[in-house]
């Protein structure tokens, strides 16, 4: 890996809630200017908890983390770092708070310093990338999910992040929101890990995947594509993956 | 938050029926709050130390839980000395400290701390919701017992939401202070935090109908009092009674 | 601003935990068995708020939002405080058992008369400046009557405590800015989001509501 | 179908929220004593909201609603509806309010009129057909999610209801938990319909599948068993459903 390009390095990072066993367990993850990456890995594994960590909202234990070439470690080091790298949270109404979608768009910009005009101006313009113009004066609490989802979206992309990490930016969304989610993030000029139980969603929007488990994070890109074929009887129905449904096939 | 508080432990307080534990705690806070001859104060000192002794509270629990009490009283030590008239004890500048005055903030001092002690016994030896199930065997009205529990069932969760929604400002680059801009994603949050609040209402409110709620609340608990309970009852009741005897000969 | 156990004068607790039963017994009246769900719910809302830290310049104070309580409850807000405040004294030791009377009536009579005096603000079809201005003033008044009847408090108790209770009141002041503002812009929120909340029907009629 | 075991009759039900597209749109549904549905839908789908009219939590703003052979419509009509009919909902935290667990589960049976040692005695005797015993005295906001979602279960199941409405009762689970809750519906004598978006959930809890979607279920019995077979190239990883994952092939 180009050394240079190395923009978020994990140094053997270990973490546990109290009482609780540990969820990170000495993880090693290096991410690199221009990656797409894909995270999976069952529920509870740790995917949100490690999310939280790069971006400084939960403390690890012991381990290095080094973002943008430099040893981040106290809160303040974690103020520039949440100006560069954006999260989407899993639950996208913790993520909005303000009454209207504008002001919400809006808030990020002004943290950094920006003037309400231009604020207003950045949000204006973000929310019209994503294709949510004429939403400035909806109430987000209002929303529908999907809605909600893509206004998350754009209250991080306004603060003009370098790097995303998007906790299932998909999951509970139908699948007209899934596409429009895609051909966004394909669109980005962005490098991004994108946690998703979804992997048909992963294959369109990542170059490779690493894989949770045990509080590791283990990225195999020589593993070889095969063809698997199943067939599971269920009364009349069979086993269907994904979102297809009896319907789609009858 | 509260389930951070364990009452665990398995001193004689510890294992007291928890409604003379109340009854006890309150009889002594009353006592102790009208009182204030040196030799009661210093005896009810006596007795509320021995007491947290007993139950065994861990020292830095106790400091941290005296923390509160105390700022107060320091508050009240700047200025008590220097609000009487009398006999001059020392002086700092021209305010000039007199006697009355800081046997005031003494008294004052120890009280507080005295009643405080003894309601940390009874807080790290019971947990919360067995205070309130002592409540309502001690016949508090009904209602504010199931409103103590509502509130203490959703605190947790609650406050849970609201980190979340801290963590999401923090995450774009929020720092707070004094300006508009802070006071008012301050107040978003609370906001946010009241409309979800009522939402959840909303929902433990269908789950209740669906369970054939019709505004009756039941509690299950039961308690039966054990000899050593009534023991110490008496005892304490004994104390109290000493305690009201020396403070009122004094008066006579 | 909580009083401490041993601080206050006999007549001055039994005359709180008297008016303080008195305000009780009215808001329980008020709560429907059928309420206490949301009115518990609310009040662990209003708890957490309580913790949030407001910073003032060099120093930071923690939310009162009595104002915004007593909006929203009016005169349940007095269980709720009483409720709200037992558990601090409990958890944290703020407050105490002797002055839970006194402490309550500082905080919830504030709220029910600032219910009254502006609450008709809140009320559905008035203009947003005048739901601002009377938010504003009833989050601040509340806020300085409450650090007035502290300062009362401490003084009917001697004499003495004069110069303790202008300090109170005097550090009541500014906050009373801060919690104007806050509860004028909550109240904002509120209107925007969920009036229903405002206009005193915070109890959801889940089956009568469509 | 049989008339008689005819228990749930939905005959096109309409609702919307107000300001809102309709959620319902004239649905109709029959389910039968004995039976085990699953529903599926996008989010948003009206699911929930199906179940809570079902329950007379939400009023229809037209339609007609039959259950166990009688038309219901006041409230009061669905008060004795609910004691036949438990529901599950979709949050463990909505639906566990009391201080203790013993408490939470005799809450119920109390309601129905019983004393408080008779609704003991049923809360201790559904905690242990659960595997929940010793349970009785822990405090429920401490439990954990999956045993949150178990206590939950008990909490329905201790009305001793005739059928089950079960709003995603898997989501956000881990393995071990979900396959208990799959061993225990198989093993509980009740019908019940089964909201998830799990497939692979739904094949080993319910005889068929409904499908929701614009307002409406549709139930194809029909639907003919067929295998399947894809190949997705994903740079170098394989596309792969469920909870595979590329290390459990590499
Ligand atoms: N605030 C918390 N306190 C205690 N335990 C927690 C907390 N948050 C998460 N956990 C636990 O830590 C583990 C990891 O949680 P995390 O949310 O990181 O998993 P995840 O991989 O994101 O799962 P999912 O796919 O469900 O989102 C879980 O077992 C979870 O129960
Ligand atoms: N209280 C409410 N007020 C207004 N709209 C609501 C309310 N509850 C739900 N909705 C809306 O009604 C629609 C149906 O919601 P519902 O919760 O029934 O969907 P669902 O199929 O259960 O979805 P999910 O899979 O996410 O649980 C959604 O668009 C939702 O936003
Ligand atoms: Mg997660
Ligand atoms: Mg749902």
């Amino acid at each position: 890996m180009d050394k240079d390009g190395l923009i978020i390095n994990l140094e053997e990072i270990s973490f546990g809630y109290p009482d609780r066993p540990p969820v990170l367990d000495k993880l090693n993850l290096q991410f690199c200017r221009g990656d797409r990456m894909g995270l999976m890995g069952p529920n509870g594994s740790g995917k949100t908890t490690l999310f939280h960590i790069i971006m400084g909202l939960i403390k690890h234990s012991s381990g290095r983390i080094e973002i943008f070439g430099r040893h981040v470690k106290e809160e303040k080091d974690f103020r520039s770092v949440r100006q560069r790298i954006g999260l989407l949270f899993q639950d996208a109404d913790d993520q909005l708070f303000s009454p209207t979608v504008l002001e919400d768009v809006a808030f990020g910009p002004l943290n950094l310093g920006k003037s309400q005009d231009e604020a207003k101006a950045i949000a204006r313009k973000t929310l019209a990338s994503l294709g949510l113009a004429g939403f400035e004066d909806r109430i987000t609490y209002k929303l529908s999910g999907g809605e909600k989802r893509l206004v998350s979206l754009a209250t991080v992309l306004a603060m003009e992040p370098e790097v995303l990490l998007l906790d299932e930016p998909s999951t509970g969304l139908d699948e007209t929101t899934e596409k429009s989610i895609i051909d966004i993030l394909r669109g980005l000029d962005l490098s991004y890990i994108l946690v998703s139980h979804n992997i048909d969603f992963l294959v369109e929007t990542t170059h490779h995947v690493g894989y949770m488990a045990n509080g590791k994070v283990s990225v195999d890109p020589e593993s070889i594509p095969h063809t698997h074929v199943h067939t599971h009887k269920h009364g009349k129905y069979v086993h269907e993956h994904g979102r297809k449904t009896p319907n789609d096939k009858a | 938050m509260i389930g951070n508080e364990v009452a665990t432990g398995d001193s004689l307080i510890h294992s007291l029926d928890p409604r003379v534990k109340i009854v006890a705690v309150c009889l002594f806070s009353i006592v102790v709050a009208v009182s204030h001859r040196f030799v009661v104060l210093m005896s009810a000192m006596g007795l509320g130390l021995s007491i947290i002794l007993l139950a065994g509270v861990p020292m830095r629990q106790l400091v941290r839980r005296l923390i509160p009490v105390n700022t107060f009283i320091l508050l009240l030590w700047i200025f008590l000395p220097f609000s009487f008239e009398g006999e001059p004890l020392f002086s700092l500048g021209p305010l000039v400290g007199v006697r009355e005055g800081v046997l005031y903030a003494a008294r004052i001092s120890i009280k507080s701390n005295a009643i405080v002690v003894v309601l940390i016994a009874l807080v790290a030896s019971t947990s919360i919701l067995t205070l309130g199930h002592a409540m309502h065997e001690l016949k508090a009205p009904k209602k504010i017992v199931h409103l103590f529990f509502f509130t203490c069932r959703y605190v947790d969760v609650i406050h849970r939401e609201y980190v979340r929604l801290a963590n999401a400002v923090k995450v774009r680059g929020f720092r707070p202070g004094t300006n508009m801009h802070t006071y008012k994603t301050l107040a978003y949050l609370v906001g946010m935090l009241l409309v979800r609040s009522s939402d959840r209402a909303q929902r433990v409110n269908n789950a209740m109908l669906c369970r054939g709620f019709r505004g009756n609340l039941y509690s299950l608990s039961t308690f039966s009092l054990k000899a050593a309970d009534v023991a110490s009852l008496i005892l304490m009741l004994a104390l109290m009674l000493a305690l009201g005897v020396l403070e009122w000969t004094k008066m006579a | 601003m909580h009083i401490s156990e041993g601080v206050l004068s006999p007549s001055v607790l039994v005359a709180g935990a008297a008016l303080t039963t008195a305000g009780v017994a009215v808001g329980l009246k008020r709560l429907d068995h059928e309420e206490i769900p949301s009115a518990g719910i609310l009040s662990a809302a209003f708890f957490v708020a309580s913790l949030v830290h407001v910073p003032a310049g060099p120093a930071s104070v923690h939310l009162v939002m009595n104002g915004l309580l007593g909006l929203i409850l009016g005169w349940k807000a007095f269980p709720a405080i009483l409720v709200g405040l037992g558990l601090q004294a409990l958890l944290f030791q703020f407050g105490g058992l002797t002055t839970l009377g006194v402490n309550t009536l500082n905080m919830a009579l504030p709220a029910v008369i600032c219910y009254y005096l502006f609450g008709w603000g809140a009320k559905a079809g008035t203009r947003q400046h005048v739901l601002t201005i009377t938010a504003f003033a009833c989050g601040s008044c509340a806020v300085l009557f409450s650090g007035v009847m502290v300062g009362f408090s401490l003084y009917l108790t001697g004499e003495a405590f004069l110069p303790a209770a202008k300090l109170v009141v005097a550090a009541h002041l500014p906050v009373m800015f801060i919690e104007g503002g806050l509860t004028a812009a909550c109240a904002f929120f509120l209107r925007r989001v969920r009036p229903e909340l405002l206009e005193g029907q915070y109890v959801p009629k889940s089956a009568s509501q469509f």
